[in-house]
């Protein structure tokens, strides 16, 4: 009877980690591609589509969102959105989306590109890479859990931490793919 | 009896195990300037300690197996034997502080002298730590010579070398120990180090402060060779990468630059300027790939490209998917990256 | 059983009886007292590693404070002064107990939780005249753990407080309470000595390092 | 006050007191009814007597000893061929943290210093619990939950990774992603206030509580190595506690200390760390100091020779302890200055290292000890501690230091030092003591086997790391290239990971055969001086019928033919006899708490706060209620038990 108890109590522990901290070096072949868009259209030549996540895996991984806070650097995404604040593009660190704060939206940016300057990345960035930006990206604005998004950054030059930002409430946000270019600041 | 067999024993394996090969990566085959003065230490400290150990040991082994010179529910020792015990453990306890003292002068003066290295023209070389490689400046005051290249280090032999560096991210350790011993790579700290190569010859480095998951593959080639050489490869990697001549190189280069590459390295000459991966504009003259992972040839190169995951878990080049075609016409136009 | 090699009959054996001695003492002969020394010793030397902690920091930088201004004095100070004249009710409090003096003690230790309470009340207000948030750099960091960790040892002291007066005002009131009411005056002042280097290092040394 | 017509006045104040006259059979009935805990699966949990939690703490850290151990061996395996594939990178890093964290923070303190001087400091010193017992439960669930919380973690893959030693930036925000290193943080925690409460205990039990006559220069070495590392825990620990909040909160509330961005500095973390770091070294050896200091006694049936040099050399080398841990940051390049004075200081410290093992040598010499298992252990412990401390001695030098720092040969020398400085002296405590502990002998032969197995597994395994490191092969690498040459020496390391495990594998048969059908002990089977073996085995609930009283450093031995007893100590409440600083002559009577559940649920209140904290600040402030209303709960006294003491008590009277 004990036994069994504690043997049901370990298996829900086991159940309900750990995906957050699981740290998958091999990814599958599929998200080793590079980033080809979003599939707009349900027409696929060749047979069915292979289906993209819909609930974006990295968000409930701590090591995901940290690989896309690294690759978010690494990409000169810093160049104009600085760290979330904003500076020739729009700030990440609010909730205020102008195409949409799903991950799927997040990553139609990062792909497609936006007009007045968001550059499209298709072809440059491994789709999972790209799901990790978007994780951490979304982490920004606190969208994902806090034991997954990173503290402060460790670096060798002064900015703002993130996760001191206040958390405000999504006001969301203008329907999917209604591209008026707003910017705010 | 015992102990001193088996200390015996172990002097033996330990020189055994000491001398034997020539070894690119070892303590005990000095082949620098400060390496040597450390071995000579080592070897002073090592003697030492070996007739320290020996003679405590066989003190210890008569102790325990000469026959009892007082009976057994004798708890309180006799005075007289007390006394002469006294005067021996105080006099073995003088030569301990003296021997010490010693081994403290011998310390400070080698630590002297592996310090004290300053002339007047040396080579200056920047190291820069990254998670898991390592960047190699030779700076110049005209921007366009500086020489910018990775995990492949050239000096000339008999060069005063002084070493700059700093991390780009976590804490890593430049540990070359045929030429001198190591040195912290810390962020937010700037270092430098001296240290001069006598021999020619390709030495392995690693680094030496675990650096999380690729700490293991995190090892560097320096190479001493005579000056001119060193400044022939000097010259050579100021060069920009030339245009490729042939198709398929040209076709390479195409996909270099239109794919994943350029996000993250440099070619200088074309537009891939990315600084998060190493510099390739010189990749094909470097012996090995991946931090002195594996040697450069285009079997390992393409594997590696492919799936760098399996050859090095955790590091930071993604996977990449493409057709054979691709990858061989990618291949040609690496190699020409002389 | 028995104490060992000892083999005479017990009732042939010297006794050292110990029925005589008291069992109500107070100061360095109780164990509570060395305990409560011990704690100190483990609280000091966190205070003392912490101060070592911002000077070490000072060192890395040149500005001190770095891009913010001075932490305000107001309270600070205030907290200092009610802290010092604290000595003497404190003082006073103790004697009291050690007398088993159960009409003063309860006086005292209504006097030292209001007191405490004025303390923490200052408090709140010391933490926004800091002028720079924990986040904001490590001397801020610095600064408001030091300031923390002293509040954590005055909420903890305050609490005893309270729990000693509330037992105070519960008959009867054994030997034991007196002891505890004259350790926990003896910690309050472990909790006011160390506001004095505390109080220097936060306020005062950014305006002459 | 309105008395309570249940309690009639006489009863409050009624006394029994033990007296010279009591026959044995009748004063052991009426302490063992005051003295014993409550039994059954709750008042397991209540229990507050030393030994029942020096058991535990022995049993507890044994269990760590031998998860650490296999993840050890799980390492072994690893490297017994280059580049092998059998455990990834994550893992490995996982399993080298967990290994080092382990054996330092749940198994080497906890077992040199807790578990060994909770079960033995009372009864060497003549008590009959140790000071402040209730905090002594707590301490230990504190400890227990501060570990399985680790490797609960660890079996979640929330097993910190970034090394025992967690530098910062690797294990900072940016480059630590998840709550790994938090738990590794957190644990740190638990086990510092644990051993910071036992401290306290210790010194509290040593200075206040020792048999009449007991003056301090006639306390057993074994007590005083006790004492010496309370009060290294004292200062040392502390300076971790910081240094791990300070992690835990640059992670979770963005503090700066460790951002050199906002003028933090990573080289802060390493002097805290190192700070605590190397005295934590002579935490967990000098009470093995004690441990042979004790055996050699027994052996050579004779008084220690030198009690006073080793007494001062314990404490010379506390202090010297505490001058030295900048010699874990050569390699940082510090100024040459500095470098200089800790060079000096760590050759310094073996001089009293020397000297203690010149004084066992002249002890032994001329006595022939009798060869028992402890003793081999014992031996074991000279020729693996001499060897670890004279490569000590060559790391000491800064320029060689650089070379082998962090390398295989460092990793050689630490495990040379500990496991001949902690586990040897162990295992010799652990022979020595178990028929104390248990009332039957361990086995002789299977102790042999359990020794020699062991002595050259681990020669086996760790003499060819001193050669390893010396041909550069840096420490915490997961995987090696095949044409370093390294492989050969790695294989001879692992099969002898092999032997110390078998050899382990023996003791825990040993220890569990001997439990039901080793020979009865009785009192004293060693012949021993000290007071412990002075009561039977295991001792009774209340450790001495009568308090006895010392009459030289080896209490039994040196006793009067007619020894006084003390009498007149209440047998219904659990009182003690509280003794002055110096000399131990008798102070005054102080009763000691009974069995109680509260030090566990505060320990379970604590816990909750302590994990919370790691997923959000918010944690301290709330689980600080029930820690508080806990605590109350412990300290709260019963109105009867207010109203006897007050019928009873007995003023000191005022000095003038």
């Amino acid at each position: 009877m004990k036994i069994h108890l504690i043997l049901s109590t370990v298996l829900l522990l086991v159940l309900v980690a750990c995906t957050r901290e699981t740290r998958d070096f091999q990814q599958p072949a599929a998200l080793s591609e590079p980033a080809s868009g979003v599939h707009m259209s349900e027409l696929h030549p060749g047979g069915a589509p292979v289906p993209k996540p819909i609930t974006n895996p990295f968000e409930s991984n701590a090591y995901g969102v940290s690989e896309g806070k690294r690759l978010y650097e690494s990409y000169n995404c810093v160049g104009c959105h600085a760290h979330g604040g904003g500076g020739i593009g729009p700030p990440l660190i609010d909730l205020k989306w102008i195409y949409g704060a799903e991950p799927a939206n997040v990553y139609a940016t990062i792909v497609e590109g936006r007009p007045n300057g968001m550059p499209s990345f298709r072809g440059k960035i491994p789709e999972n890479q790209v799901w990790e930006i978007v994780a951490y990206v979304r982490s920004l604005s606190g969208q994902l859990s806090k034991d997954v998004s990173g503290g402060r950054e460790d670096h060798m030059y002064g900015k703002k931490a993130e996760s001191s930002t206040p958390k405000e409430n999504p006001k969301i946000s203008r329907p999917l793919g209604n591209p008026v270019p707003e910017h705010k600041q | 009896m015992k102990g001193r067999f088996i200390s015996a024993c172990g002097v033996s394996v330990f020189l055994a195990g000491c001398s034997g090969l020539q070894s690119s990566q070892s303590v005990v085959n000095p082949e620098g300037l400060q390496a040597a003065r450390i071995d000579h230490l080592f070897w002073l400290m090592f003697w030492v300690c070996t007739i320290a150990f020996v003679i405590t040991i066989a003190a210890l082994s008569r102790a325990v197996l000469r026959k009892r010179e007082t009976p057994v529910e004798n708890f309180r020792p006799v005075d007289r034997a007390e006394a002469t015990k006294t005067r021996v453990v105080a006099v073995a306890i003088a030569i301990t502080v003296l021997s010490l003292f010693g081994l403290l002068v011998s310390s400070i003066l080698t630590g002297k002298a592996i310090a004290s290295l300053h002339p007047q023209n040396p080579l200056t070389i920047e190291v820069v730590g990254h998670q898991w490689w390592w960047e190699i400046r030779y700076p110049n005051s005209d921007a366009s010579k500086t020489v910018i290249t990775a995990n492949e280090i050239h000096v000339p032999v008999g060069t005063p070398v002084v070493m700059n560096s700093t991390s780009r991210d976590v804490i890593h350790s430049f540990w070359a120990p045929n030429i001198h011993g190591k040195r912290d790579l810390i962020p937010g700290y700037q270092t430098a180090l001296w240290f001069q190569a006598d021999k020619e010859g390709t030495y392995r480095g690693q680094c030496a402060e675990f650096c999380g998951h690729q700490h293991a593959h995190m090892a560097f080639f320096l190479v001493a060779e005579t000056p001119e050489k060193f400044n022939a490869w000097l010259q050579q990697q100021r060069t920009s990468a030339k245009d490729p001549q042939d198709a398929a190189a040209q076709k390479g280069q195409q996909f270099f630059l239109s794919h994943t590459c350029v996000m993250c390295h440099t070619v200088r000459g074309t537009i891939a300027g990315s600084n998060v991966g190493p510099d390739l504009t010189h990749l094909a003259s470097r012996q090995t790939i991946a931090a002195g992972t594996l040697p450069n040839n285009p079997g390992n190169l393409g594997g590696w490209i492919i799936n760098s995951q399996s050859i090095k878990p955790g590091n930071r080049m993604p996977p990449n998917q493409m057709n054979s075609d691709d990858l061989q016409s990618l291949l040609t136009y690496l190699e020409t990256l002389k | 059983m028995g104490t060992g090699s000892n083999t005479s009959h017990p009732r042939d054996r010297i006794a050292l009886d110990v029925s005589v001695l008291p069992d109500v003492v107070f100061g360095h002969r109780s164990l509570i007292w060395l305990g409560t020394v011990g704690m100190m010793a483990i609280e000091g030397t966190m205070f003392a590693i912490l101060i070592a902690t911002y000077f070490f920091l000072r060192t890395r930088t040149t500005d001190w404070p770095p891009g913010v201004s001075n932490p305000a004095l107001t309270f600070g100070t205030l907290n200092l002064i009610v802290f010092l004249l604290s000595a003497f009710p404190n003082q006073w409090t103790k004697k009291a107990a050690e007398k088993g003096d159960v009409a003063k003690s309860r006086i005292g230790l209504l006097i030292m939780s209001a007191v405490a309470l004025i303390n923490m009340a200052l408090r709140v207000f010391e933490f926004p005249s800091l002028n720079c948030g924990w986040d904001s750099n490590a001397y801020g960091s610095a600064i408001w753990m030091l300031l923390g960790l002293h509040t954590v040892h005055l909420v903890t002291d305050a609490f005893d407080t309270f729990v000693l007066t509330a037992l105070s005002f519960r008959d009867p009131v054994e030997g034991r309470r007196f002891m505890d009411i004259s350790e926990n005056g003896e910690y309050w002042y472990f909790v006011l000595l160390t506001w004095i280097p505390i109080y220097f290092v936060i306020y005062i040394v950014p305006r002459i390092l | 006050m309105t008395p309570d017509p249940n309690i009639s006045e006489e009863r409050l104040t009624h006394v029994e007191v033990e007296h010279a006259t009591d026959d044995d059979a009748t004063l052991h009935q009426r302490l063992d009814k005051t003295w014993s805990d409550p039994s059954g699966f709750i008042g397991w949990f209540k229990q507050v007597n030393h030994r029942s939690i020096g058991k535990r703490y022995i049993v507890t850290a044994f269990i760590f000893f031998l998860l650490g151990g296999s993840l050890a061996a799980l390492m072994r395996i690893q490297l017994a061929r280059p580049e092998n594939n059998f455990l990834g990178p994550d893992k490995y890093n996982q399993i080298f943290t967990m290994h080092g964290s382990t054996m330092m923070f749940l198994f080497a303190v906890p077992m040199m210093f807790e578990a060994l001087s909770v079960y033995l400091v009372p009864l060497m010193v003549g008590s009959r619990n140790i000071a402040f017992p209730r905090l002594n439960a707590y301490s230990y669930y504190l400890y227990l939950c501060g570990g399985i919380m680790l490797f609960v973690a660890f079996f979640l893959n929330i097993g910190p990774d970034t090394g025992w030693f967690s530098y910062v930036p690797l294990s900072g925000p940016d480059f630590s992603p998840g709550k790994r290193v938090d738990f590794w943080a957190q644990m740190i925690t638990f086990t510092e206030v644990s051993a910071l409460a036992v401290a306290v205990e210790i010194i509290v039990t040593v200075f206040k509580m020792r048999a009449p006559g007991m003056s301090l220069n006639r306390i057993p070495l074994f007590v005083w190595a006790s004492l010496v590392t309370a009060f290294m825990v004292i200062f040392a620990m502390p300076s971790i506690m910081l240094s791990s909040t300070m992690l835990i909160m640059d992670r979770l509330v963005s503090t700066q200390f460790f951002n050199p961005a906002e003028g933090g500095d990573a080289l802060l973390y390493q002097h805290l760390f190192w700070f605590f770091g190397h005295p934590e070294v002579y935490i967990i050896f000098i009470p093995g100091l004690g441990v042979v200091s004790s055996v050699i006694a027994a052996f050579s049936r004779r008084h220690v020779f030198g009690y006073l040099a080793l007494v001062l050399s314990l404490v010379t080398t506390a202090f010297v302890g505490f001058g030295l841990w900048v010699h874990h940051m050569f390699a940082t390049g510090l100024p040459q200055l500095g470098e200089s004075f800790f060079t000096a200081a760590s050759l310094m410290i073996a001089i009293p290292t020397a000297t203690q093992i010149y004084c066992w040598i002249a002890t032994m010499w001329g006595r022939r000890p009798v060869l028992m298992t402890p003793m081999y252990w014992v031996l074991g412990f000279f020729f693996i501690l001499i060897m670890g401390g004279l490569t000590g001695i060559m790391l000491a030098s800064v320029p060689l230091d650089l070379q082998v720092h962090d390398t295989f040969f460092v990793v050689a020398h630490f495990h040379y030092v500990l496991i001949g400085g902690a586990v040897f002296p162990l295992f010799a405590a652990l022979y020595f003591w178990f028929p104390k502990i248990t009332g039957r002998m361990l086995s002789e032969a299977a102790g042999k086997w359990n020794f020699w197995l062991f002595f050259f597994g681990f020669n086996m395994t760790f003499f060819p790391m001193h050669i390893l490191g010396l041909r550069g092969m840096p420490r915490r690498v997961y995987a090696y290239p095949p044409e370093m040459g390294w492989t050969a020496m790695n294989v001879i390391a692992s099969l002898g990971a092999v032997l110390m495990t078998v050899s382990v594998l023996i003791f825990l048969a040993n220890v569990f055969w001997s439990m039901r059908r080793g020979a009865i002990a009785g009192d004293n089977p060693w012949g021993a001086g000290t007071l412990e073996w002075g009561t039977s085995s295991p001792p009774p609930s209340y450790n001495f019928l009568h308090i006895p009283t010392v009459n030289g450093r080896e209490a039994l031995w040196d006793a009067a033919p007619n020894q006084a007893i003390v009498t007149g100590l209440r047998t219904d409440v659990r009182e003690v006899l509280v003794t002055n600083y110096l000399d131990a002559a008798p102070d005054h009577r102080t009763e000691f708490p009974d069995a109680s559940i509260w030090p566990f649920l505060a320990a379970l209140a604590t816990t909750a706060l302590f994990i919370g904290s790691i997923f959000t600040p918010w944690a301290v402030p709330i689980g600080a209620i029930p820690v508080a209303i806990t605590m109350t709960g412990w300290f709260w006294p019963g109105k009867e038990e207010s109203r006897r003491r007050k019928a009873t008590e007995k003023w000191a009277e005022e000095e003038a």
